[in-house]
């Protein structure tokens, strides 16, 4: 299909009737360079036109929320006068196109974000789904994409410190790509976008502008990955040593005050942080495009207003602080810095090239004003229990736990965070490997835990629940580092909202995750939405990632995974219906997964927070993807440690060992310790699983004993993911 | 017997080399003020048998050598 | 009667990313860590110690550590060095001292061609430096590396070997070679992170020695 | 006005070109048989002015692009 037969404004990506909006608002047609940023604003990468009206049912509110939704990026209070901000973001389609590059811009993007708060990034984190590894596709988008990760995080000196992986066929066509960032700064520290200040200046610094991602990120992320060339965008080049320049130099900027506004450029470059900068300002804008600095020696207005080069940043300085601020960017950081315009009165956006008025419009048709869609509501059937008869048990269980602890998705990731820096900065108190990582806050004592987790089988099954059991998931990992749950930040992985019942998912999905905040008391703070996940052939599941953050008063009594004493008892904490409905064991998405039980989760979080802080916890490790005999499993790895446990048989033997369904963690305590901790429980179950030693996992599940050696468990865990790539 | 095929792959035109740039930057605080842009791509030497070294350098470009999207690339029998 | 603390210069360029740590480090140990610019050609008067921290700097283009290497503020430190005054690069500044001929050979990317963060275990070799403190030969230290070039390449011979890796040997370094000081012994670059080895919560504090080895460094110059 | 000088550099031994070994690995793995030796090396292509661009681009080898213990290079006026 050759675009030339197509009509400018479709080959943009605008649909007929969009376009027609145009001129009704402009009162004329608009000039091309107007269209182009039109198409690119309103595309639903940038105008969230398909998931805006739903997103409003998230609870954004609560006493320790300094920023929600809306900004870069949400902030919360951590005490002292500091805050945290953090949000999550995807890179989809870009890292379908070229992992390696894909990738790492998308981890650039998400820190310039942080940076955009007035934040000093402190950690990063990665959620990543790809097809089977069986796949060489998927293998080398795997490889690769992790590649990328590292070499920017790493390049950039942000530890990346934890993370999550999961490969299933439905994401061979349509992997994701969704990274997270966390900062610090003071209270009075906190940068917004909004323009202010009639006669103010822009100033545009970072690296030059040139043809990256025209037409790119944008267009392409909202409508299917087709393989025509024409939409492909010029691929960006990921540069994390400017990356970090960058850093330092907003960080020295910041703090001698000299930021009237701050705003990263990402989607649709320039266009979109001026828009956005002029119309939360309710102000003007006037750019000067002759003077942007171009990496190519010609480029069209419309060009550079949707460029979307990478590591740049804008920011509105006053006029007496301009000469500073570009001296400063220039001689003490290397770094491109220049005026190219200014703050005017008004609500419109001009740009100027040579001498021409390119583009004048009101800047709020481009940022507020996209066309808003409710897309269809149509419900999926409800979930049928799995029939257990269409599942044999099987003959010998030490092997099917042992090949469970071998699947890639539950196998260890060392492969993948040992390509990671996690300790630059020196402040990183748990490492990935466990349940949530602990960051101690540079410079005190106090410390965030945080995890990335999505429970997506449970969502195409049951997307209310699923929404909810991912929130709660993210919470359980946080609590068993000792922290409390505080805020959580997200991003909607979903195929097309205008298909089958995606729309419907949607919208049940954002209703369980708030469901699940509001009994957390975790409201959202930040997010991204990244529709469209599909090919002909394949649909990925509904993949609402969760980002929690949680906070540990004390950084000296967080609590790692692992068994670490011999003689110790080890405990099971909570409860709940463990079923193979949907689970890793079973592998697919088929039944009726057990659905969270708030008031247990909850308990359950404020227990193990508790417990931690009386320093009572020798470890702590939630039971979630195989169940309680992979949790065992995990938390005997870690320490070398074996475990001699019972549990009560259910029906079935299979279903009690790896059956999943929340509400429960194993901890392990000093004998004589366990008196206080029932105690802390209250109403929350506490039951004796066993003692810790030795050299065997050994579980009696009523009758049957099922017992592995530790170094056979840890040998089956830590090779999956390299034999798969070797 | 061996034919030496020589691969160069340099950064497409248009799109960023951070390399170059970073080296361009670094010999200008040299003082070598004469210096205009600089580009740096790869040089793979490759030896290789039968009788169509070139075209399986080709092959070997698109398979593996060279990524399309980014990088532009011309193969030469040494 | 106060204690003077003795000045350590932590050299910052662009892209270096582990000088914070480094300077809380020698802090830590009773130094007055002072961050210094890559363009200044001068180190603080009085500098009883430089490091050159790790990072990406210029961002690891061309060859790790070979554009920092000529940056200004290296006259200097290659003075400070000539004079005996006393030298720690970690990491990437292991990656300059070799590009500025401080130290003996260079550092290659790792066999597995990739990036590789994992704590690790250092025996100590040549013990008769005074980085090792009251270490013997054959004490075994836990340190973490991250890095991607950290395979050094060249002849043991010109210089004294100060740490080796355990038989693991994550990077294939020559002889298992994780730090390597000059003959004179007063510069010492290591792969290994002792900065970030200096707090038990982080995961080991085997890292001290070096930043206290830093501090007990007479002040140049000073009778 | 601008003369093109291309500098390329190459490791000096096989041992110090791992990357041109994973290389000649990867390929074979890819069914390429006929593949002898792979090494890798740099291309740097530098605009620069004045009389004597080839001198100037000698003079940068030895001052930042080369490093002698591990690398040789060749100088060519495009
Ligand atoms: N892509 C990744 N990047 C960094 N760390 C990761 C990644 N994937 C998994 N990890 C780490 O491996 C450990 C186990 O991951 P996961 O099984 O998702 O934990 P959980 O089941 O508790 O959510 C965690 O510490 C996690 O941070
Ligand atoms: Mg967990």
């Amino acid at each position: 299909m050759s675009t030339e037969a197509l009509p400018r404004h479709r080959q943009l990506g605008l649909t007929d009737w969009e376009a027609e909006q145009i001129p009704g608002l402009l009162g004329r047609e608009p000039t091309d360079p107007e269209l182009v940023m039109f198409s690119l604003m309103w595309s639903e990468h940038c105008s969230y036109k398909h998931s805006k009206p739903l997103l409003g049912a998230f609870p954004t509110e609560g006493p320790h929320i300094l920023q929600g939704p809306g900004e870069n990026a949400g902030a919360i209070d951590v005490g002292d006068g500091m805050a945290v901000a953090f949000k999550i973001e995807s890179h989809n389609h870009p890292s379908a196109v070229e992992p390696f590059e894909g990738a790492a811009t998308g981890v650039g993007g998400i820190v310039r974000d942080i940076i955009a708060m007035g934040a000093r990034p402190i950690a990063l984190l990665d959620s990543l789904r790809f097809g089977e590894l069986t796949s060489a596709k998927s293998r080398f988008l795997f490889r690769r994409a992790v590649a990328g990760i590292g070499h920017y995080g790493n390049c950039i000196g942000v530890p990346t410190v934890g993370g999550e992986v999961g490969f299933d066929d439905c994401y061979e066509d349509s992997c994701l790509v969704n990274a997270m960032c966390i900062g610090v700064l003071p209270h009075d520290g906190i940068l917004r976008a909004a323009a202010k200040g009639v006669g103010n200046r822009l100033v545009l610094f970072g690296n030059k502008t040139g043809r990256d991602g025209i037409g790119g990120a944008s267009v392409l992320a909202s409508a299917e990955l087709s393989d025509d060339e024409d939409k492909r965008p010029s691929v960006q080049v990921s540069d994390p040593f400017t990356e970090r320049k960058l850093m330092d130099c907003c960080a020295d900027l910041a703090e001698r005050g000299l930021f009237v506004a701050l705003q990263d450029l990402g989607a649709a470059g320039l266009t979109s942080a001026a828009s956005e900068m002029a119309s939360k300002g309710g102000l003007g804008l006037r750019i000067d495009l002759d003077r942007v600095p171009l990496r190519e020696t010609v480029m069209l207005p419309a060009e550079i207003l949707v460029s979307e080069s990478q590591e740049r940043m804008l920011a509105v300085v006053t006029p007496g602080d301009v000469d500073a601020v570009i001296a400063i960017c220039r001689d003490r950081f290397d770094l491109d810095a220049t005026d190219i315009g200014e703050v005017t009165d008004g609500d419109r956006l001009v740009a100027i090239a040579d001498g021409e008025v390119v583009v004048d419009i009101p800047a709020q048709y481009l940022a507020d004003d996209a066309p808003v869609y409710e897309v269809p509501q149509n419900p999926a059937p409800a979930p049928v229990p799995l029939d257990l008869a269409g599942v044999p048990e099987p003959t010998d269980l030490a092997a099917a736990w042992l090949a469970l602890l071998a699947k890639p998705t539950i196998a260890s990731k060392r492969w993948v965070y040992e390509q990671y820096d996690c300790l630059v900065g020196a402040d990183t108190i748990r490492r990935p490997g466990g349940d949530a990582a602990v960051v101690r806050l540079p410079g005190t004592n106090r410390a965030i835990a945080v995890t990335t987790d999505c429970a997506e089988r449970h969502c195409q099954l049951d997307p209310r629940a699923g929404g909810a059991a991912a929130v709660f998931e993210a919470a359980r990992n946080v609590a068993c580092t000792g922290a409390r749950p505080a805020a959580i930040t997200n991003c909607l992985n979903f195929p097309n909202p205008e298909k089958g019942h995606t729309g419907w998912r949607l919208a049940q999905a954002i209703a369980g995750m708030s469901d699940a905040c509001r009994a957390l008391g975790t409201p959202v703070v930040s997010g991204n939405v990244s529709l469209y996940n599909e090919s002909a052939t394949r649909i990925i599941f509904p993949t609402p990632v969760v980002g929690m953050v949680g906070l540990l008063e004390d950084a000296a009594r967080s609590v790692g995974h692992a068994f670490s004493q011999e003689g110790d008892l080890a405990l099971l904490v909570g409860s709940g219906a463990p079923r193979l409905d949907g689970s890793e064991y079973l592998g697919r998405a088929e039944g009726y997964p057990t659905p969270p039980d708030a008031d247990i989760e909850v308990a359950l979080c404020r227990f193990l927070a508790d417990a931690a802080d009386e320093g009572l916890l020798v470890s702590a490790h939630d039971i979630a993807a195989g169940g309680l005999a992979i949790a065992l499993a995990e938390s005997a790895i870690g320490g070398a440690l074996g475990v001699t446990a019972e549990t009560a048989a259910g029906d079935r033997t299979d279903v009690a060992l790896f059956g999943e369904c929340g509400g429960r963690a194993i901890i392990s305590c000093r004998p004589g310790d366990d008196g206080r901790l029932r105690e802390l429980a209250r109403e929350l179950p506490v039951a004796c699983l066993g003692v810790v030693g030795g050299d065997t996992i050994a579980l009696q599940v009523g009758q049957t004993r099922v017992s592995i050696p530790v170094a056979a468990a840890a040998n089956a865990y830590e090779r999956a993911i390299p034999e798969a790539l070797a | 017997m061996m034919t030496r095929v020589v691969v160069t792959v340099m950064p497409r035109t248009e799109t960023l080399d951070p390399q170059g740039q970073a080296v361009a930057g670094a010999l200008h605080q040299l003082g070598f003020d004469d210096l205009g842009d600089v580009r740096i791509g790869k040089r793979i030497v490759l030896d290789i048998d039968g009788d169509d070294p070139v075209g399986q350098a080709h092959a070997m470009c698109d398979r593996l050598l060279v990524n399309r999207l980014i990088e532009d690339y011309e193969v030469d029998a040494g | 009667m106060t204690i003077e603390r003795p000045t350590v210069a932590v050299v910052k360029f662009p892209g270096s990313l582990d000088h914070d740590s480094a300077a809380r480090a020698a802090t830590q140990a009773g130094a007055d860590a002072t961050l210094v610019h890559h363009k200044d050609d001068t180190l603080p008067a009085g500098t009883a110690a430089v490091v050159l921290p790790g990072g990406f700097s210029y961002g690891d283009h061309l060859r790790c550590g070979a554009i920092a290497s000529r940056a200004p503020i290296m006259q200097a430190v290659i003075r400070f060095a000539a004079d005996g005054g006393r030298v720690l690069g970690i990491c990437n500044g292991f990656q300059i001292l070799c590009e500025a001929g401080l130290l003996p050979g260079v550092l290659r990317p790792n066999q597995r061609l990739g990036f590789i963060c994992r704590q690790v275990t250092l025996e100590v070799d040549d013990a008769t430096t005074d980085w090792t403190g009251t270490h013997t030969a054959g004490t075994n230290l836990s340190i973490p590396i991250k890095n991607h070039d950290g395979a050094w390449f060249g002849d043991p011979a010109d210089g004294r070997v100060v740490f080796r890796y355990d038989e693991s040997n994550p990077t294939g370094s020559r002889e298992r070679i994780a730090g390597i000081a000059n003959h004179e012994g007063n510069v010492l670059g290591m792969m290994p992170h002792p900065e970030c080895a200096c707090d038990p919560l982080v995961g080991s504090d085997d890292g001290r020695v070096l930043f206290d080895a830093l501090v007990g460094a007479v002040r140049v110059g000073a009778a």
